[in-house]
């Protein structure tokens, strides 16, 4: 497919591709959502069809927007926490890393090497489970009817057990804390979590032989919502999207936080940067944390799990600002923190990974038909909690 | 009447026909027939109708057996009165009929398709005995009702006045115009094998067994075979079953032609696929797997509306373990792999299907050449088109950084 | 007999007049397919099932769709379903035209010597029927095929012709 | 060959089909209102108030109306008013009390932030989650009356939590008591003749420096 004409930003005219006008139709201006059944969330796209190819495609969404970062100016630290599990609520964990980092750049505290531990291991197992999710939604777009779906959440129940009887709730952990982690493992729990991980393989194995080499999937998906990855870049696209396009960048790898240097992994890349590859590359990288998993499980050390020196009250920061972020399952997430020395941030913001990675579904679904369009957005893994914030 | 063969008439065999009999004889003479049909369409009715509500129910229950979750189970025992919970929930609902819809076409859509399906009921040879009506051309009459379909669902999309209702009509027509002629070419061949159109003939033509053990059904030849696959394929499509449930589609066009539709005469559109499902697959048995013959002949016992049934729910079940695996086909992969794919193999079977006829009288060891001949003719477009088709697509090997 | 046969004349004129009296296209349309259908009983009514059931599977089933498509293709919009404004020229023009056609009909019909027979169709078998298509009347058979595959031919041609390769399946 | 894939996820779902009759692994559904899963001891829900003694729990209440939990809360769905008068507290302490202490439970999101930060483990998490009012306002705000529940009850439904709260609490008592005896001690020496209230006072000074 050729790379759309259209600017990144679709110029405020109608960007309509040349199409023959012998046989040009009337257009028909179609809206999907906010209420269509396959826009995870309240996402509405009005896409201009000729015949079924869609021509042009404008998303409008903020219908869940909740005034997150004003609300961050206004709470102290420890209060914005529980607000970052609402971000992307499938992967709290890992929106709570990212902010905990945030505030610990800015007040400069250590972190116990348990903790670390613990950190990187919920962080996979949200990844765990997020791409797991992701497959079935794409595959629920697709059609089939919900079952690799369902396959998806009942593995998915088996972690957000684990997370339950560690962090209290299953989906609003509200768990990291500045300098280390709320609760220590109860007993049984490092076992249960490595019983889980040890069966996961089996799992992913049983779902690519449903999905992987179905022709249906791969007719549907193969050539699908091409990104290239000079696009990719310039729009500032992360995570398995961008990897899917073929380009190495890997927070893991590249900031090196919270131990994972420790950890020998791989990153896969994509060659096409399309819809298939996307669903390839978070399968690999599940197979990737589950070994990151097994490491961290058996060389997990005795010890604290909070910096002594953390004071949960009254935690006034230095003055300045910090930008703390880390590879979260959609891309990488971060806070960008200034604070004036006050209980309050002066400026919370938050850098969401599935409203940047949204910016160009413009450009990967012109030409392609409006079954393809689900698809894509599909393959795209947007949370609208995140996007709207 | 086919005289049934000696050992095959059993009592039991011949009960339905002596009920109907003993029942039609209170009457005087002329109403006698009148009455005789009338009895059989109640009986069609009243099969297929419970037939279909708890074909809903087991579909769903096995759909989620398949997702690892119980299914309905709240209503009644095992939850065997859902059907009828579903009945009553949809006799209730609000019938809603857009202001600016087209009052007639709106309400004749439905009543269209569920007459048109339940026409095609008329000829499928249920039993030795149990032939609704036993025409000389049934066959060809089956696939005309068949194909009145599609203009009710021309009208469903139509009359909506909706935007995805005319979409989603047209597709559904591409889908449907599109895979007619599979279904027909892949029925072609069976009728030059038997030489007669009509299905207790072809029936007829499938009795016996080979050695005792391999029963004479169209299916166990390699042609009978080809034949069987490409009509199932399209018998999904011309249903409007995944993976070509395009019509429908919830996640792209809500609910297709069907969206303006609610209350009973959504219902009715969910009937009229059911029937058309069971429809197709009974011409199916008829056609393929030698109708209401036992597949052993010591199994002859069993009454051969018994053999019917059971041949009916496998295949009706086949359809539901598909419709839980496979994801949907794109309107133009649809029908690229009608026309680019199947017409192609239907037409390549119809030679190998006259080859088989021909070279019938060979004598025994040229049985192995006629054999492998056949299973080469059908095989070879098989592979040669199937890498057409799927040209580039291939699970792909990953480099890691 | 003569009774059912009255009835399956009248169902067929009658829907073939309201065809043309309808304002809205579609009605219309779908009232042909209706008069076509009533042709089809006719066939059933004389006994000959596999005419019958040829005249619904190709006129109902798949010409009135030709004639949908037609409908639906060659029209700019919706507004243009709605007839014209009723003129008085057209009016008349039309009705000329319907006594003419009617005239020429009727003269035919009145000029060949019908032999009305006094007892049903001998009963022909399917059989015996591809048996005479096959046999005296395979050419003309060949001919009508040859006719349909151009069309068909024609129909691709023009639909596809001047519209780009589908861009998504570029490799 | 174009159809191996297909078939292989066909058997897939024809083993997950069979499976989920015998395999205890595919099949997951607990029948909720007659089965229960068994809910984690970490589990919380919404807040309660602990109170000493089970037969007088408003009585007995361990707040002391700091109202260091109203200011932390991130959604502020605590209301705290505080009582004039004061009353002995499990140190036999004269303490101030709440008078009226209300959570809006249709605002709390359970975040257990209020449980973390209040220095006198008054305040604890409940599992209570089968909870629905027919008003939002007498149903779903909860007074002290329906928030106050015995320490027996904490141990309950979490022991380990509970043993530790305890340890500590008894802890302090202990540094209180020991506290109050000494400085007893060092007062009576000095001066006899000083009367005997001045120690009482002395000893109210909690161990603890409030955080």
């Amino acid at each position: 497919m050729s790379l759309s004409p259209s600017p990144l930003f679709s110029a405020p005219g109608p960007q309509v591709r040349a199409v023959s006008d012998e046989f040009h139709g009337d257009l028909l201006e179609v809206s999907m959502g906010p209420h269509h059944p396959s826009t995870h969330g309240v996402f509405r796209m009005m896409a201009t069809l000729d015949g079924e190819t869609v021509v042009k495609l404008k998303p409008v969404f903020g219908y869940l927007h909740r005034n997150h970062e004003k609300i961050g100016e206004g709470t102290s630290y420890l209060g914005s926490m529980p607000y970052t599990d609402r971000l992307d609520y499938l992967c709290s964990m890992t929106n709570n890393w990212a902010y905990a980092l945030a505030v610990e750049s800015l007040s400069g505290q250590a972190v116990p090497e348990r903790a670390q531990y613990l950190r990187v291991i919920l962080a996979e197992l949200t990844r765990l489970l997020n791409h797991t999710c992701l497959a079935g939604f794409l595959l629920q777009d697709c059609g089939a009817s919900g079952t690799p779906l369902m396959y998806a959440f009942r593995e998915r129940e088996k972690i957000l057990d684990l997370f339950e009887s560690l962090s209290g709730s299953r989906m609003m952990c509200n768990y990291q804390r500045f300098g280390g982690c709320r609760t220590d493992a109860p007993p049984g729990w490092l076992e249960a979590a490595a019983a889980l991980v040890g069966g996961y393989g089996a799992f992913l194995d049983e779902y690519e032989a449903l999905l992987t080499g179905n022709e249906i999937l791969m007719a549907r998906t193969q050539g699908v919502g091409r990104l290239p990855a000079a696009l990719a870049i310039s729009a500032g696209v992360t995570g398995p999207m961008l990897r899917a396009a073929g380009v190495d960048y890997d927070l893991r790898k590249v900031d090196g936080y919270g131990f994972y240097p420790r950890f020998e992994f791989r990153v896969p890349l994509g060659a096409h940067g399309d819809t298939y590859d996307r669903y390839m590359v978070r399968v690999l990288e599940m197979r990737e944390s589950i070994g990151i998993l097994q490491q961290a499980l058996r060389g997990i050390p005795a010890g604290p799990i909070m910096d002594p020196k953390a004071r949960l009250r009254g935690f006034r920061a230095k003055p300045g600002e910090a930008y703390g972020r880390i590879e979260g399952p959609k891309g990488e997430i971060g806070f960008f923190l200034i604070s004036e020395g006050g209980p309050n941030p002066y400026r919370y913001r938050v850098r969401p990974p599935s409203f940047i990675n949204l910016t160009i579904l413009e450009d990967l679904c012109l030409g392609h038909s409006i079954a393809d369009t689900v698809v894509i957005l599909g393959s795209i893994d947007i949370v609208l909690g995140e996007v709207d914030r | 009447m086919i005289p049934g063969a000696p050992t095959g008439d059993t009592l039991l065999e011949r009960a339905p026909v002596l009920l109907r009999d003993w029942l039609v004889g209170f009457l005087p003479g002329p109403a006698r027939w009148a009455a005789g049909s009338l009895l059989m369409i109640v009986a069609i009715l009243a099969v297929f109708g419970t037939l279909f509500a708890f074909l809903t129910l087991a579909e769903r229950k096995i759909l989620a057996r398949v997702q690892n979750r119980p299914g309905p189970n709240r209503t009644g025992w095992f939850g065997l009165l859902q059907p009828f919970a579903d009945g009553v929930k949809m006799l209730t609902k609000e019938d809603i009929v857009p202001r600016a819809a087209d009052p007639v076409l709106h309400f004749l859509a439905p009543v269209a398709l569920i007459a048109f399906s339940l026409l095609t009921f008329a000829v499928i040879p249920y039993g030795r005995h149990l032939v609704p009506v036993d025409l000389d051309s049934s066959i060809l009459y089956f696939f005309a009702a068949g194909t009145a379909t599609e203009l009710a669902v021309f009208m469903a999309g139509w009359a909506s006045h909706n935007k995805f209702a005319l979409l989603a009509a047209m597709r559904a027509l591409a889908q449907l115009i599109s895979y007619e002629l599979p279904l027909l070419l892949s029925v072609v061949p069976v009728v030059l094998a038997t030489g007669t159109l009509s299905a207790t003939g072809v029936v007829a033509a499938q009795s016996g067994w080979k050695w005792d053990l391999v029963p004479r059904w169209v299916v166990f030849t390699p042609w009978g075979a080809a034949g069987f696959v490409i009509f199932m394929i399209s018998a999904l499509a011309e249903s409007n079953r995944s993976p070509f449930d395009l019509p429908e589609a919830e996640s792209e066009l809500i609910a297709g032609h069907l969206t303006e539709y609610s209350g009973f005469k959504y219902a009715l559109f969910f009937m009229a696929e059911y029937f058309g499902m069971c429809a197709l697959s009974g011409m199916a048995v008829t056609l393929f797997l030698g109708g209401w013959h036992a597949p052993l002949p010591l199994l002859e016992f069993i009454p051969s509306y018994v053999w019917f049934a059971v041949k009916l729910l496998a295949l009706l079940l086949g359809f539901i373990w598909i419709r839980a695996t496979l994801p949907r086909l794109r309107i133009d992969q649809l029908t690229r792999l009608a026309w680019k794919f199947l017409v192609p193999l239907a037409l390549v079977n119809l030679a190998t299907a006259a080859f088989w006829s021909l070279s019938a009288p060979w004598p025994g060891p040229l049985q192995l050449l006629r054999w492998a001949v056949a299973l080469g003719l059908v095989a070879g477009p098989f592979l040669l088109l199937s890498r057409g088709l799927t040209a580039g697509l291939r699970p792909r090997v990953y480099r890691y950084a | 007999m003569n009774a059912v046969l009255i009835l399956i004349a009248l169902v067929t004129v009658g829907a073939a007049i309201l065809a043309m009296s309808r304002r809205n296209l579609l009605h219309s349309v779908l009232l042909f397919a209706g008069s076509w259908a009533g042709v089809g009983a006719f066939f059933l009514w004389a006994g000959a099932e596999f005419a019958a059931f040829a005249q619904v599977l190709v006129y109902v089933g798949a010409i009135s769709m030709v004639v949908l498509f037609a409908v639906l293709l060659t029209r700019r919009s919706r507004e243009d379903l709605a007839p014209g404004p009723v003129s008085r020229s057209r009016a008349i023009s039309a009705v000329l035209a319907g006594i003419a056609v009617a005239a020429v009909l009727l003269a035919a019909v009145a000029g060949t010597p019908l032999a009305v027979s006094a007892g049903p169709a001998p009963a022909v078998s399917v059989r015996q029927i591809g048996g005479e298509l096959m046999g005296p009347h395979a050419a003309a058979l060949l001919v009508v095929g040859v006719l349909l595959t151009v069309a068909l031919l024609g129909a691709v041609v023009l639909a596809a012709g001047d519209r780009p390769e589908n861009p998504e399946d570029a490799p | 060959m174009i159809g191996t894939g297909l078939l292989k996820g066909l058997a897939v779902t024809a083993r997950n089909f069979a499976g989920s009759f015998h395999d205890p692994k595919r099949f997951v559904t607990t029948q909720y209102p007659e089965e229960r899963t068994k809910l984690p001891e970490a589990y919380r829900n919404f807040p309660f108030l602990v109170s000493e003694s089970a037969d007088d729990p408003m009585g007995t209440l361990r707040c002391v109306a700091c109202q260091i939990c109203e200011k932390e809360c991130p959604p502020q769905c605590i209301l705290i008013e505080k009582s004039s008068d004061k009353k002995p507290d499990a140190n036999g302490r004269m303490q101030l009390y709440p008078k009226i202490f209300d959570i809006d439970t249709a605002v709390c999101m359970s975040c257990q932030i209020c449980v973390e930060v209040c220095p006198f483990d008054a305040i604890k998490m409940d599992q209570v989650f089968e909870i629905a009012a027919t008003d939002r306002f007498t149903g779903l705000i909860l007074d002290r009356q329906a928030l106050a529940k015995p320490d027996s009850y904490f141990h309950q439904i979490r022991p380990t939590e509970a043993a530790e709260v305890e340890g500590r609490l008894a802890e302090g008592r202990r540094a209180a008591q020991e506290k109050a005896r000494a400085a007893a001690a060092k007062a009576a020496p000095a001066a006899p003749a000083e009367p005997p209230a001045a120690p009482s006072a002395e000893a109210a000074k909690p161990p603890r420096p409030p955080a």
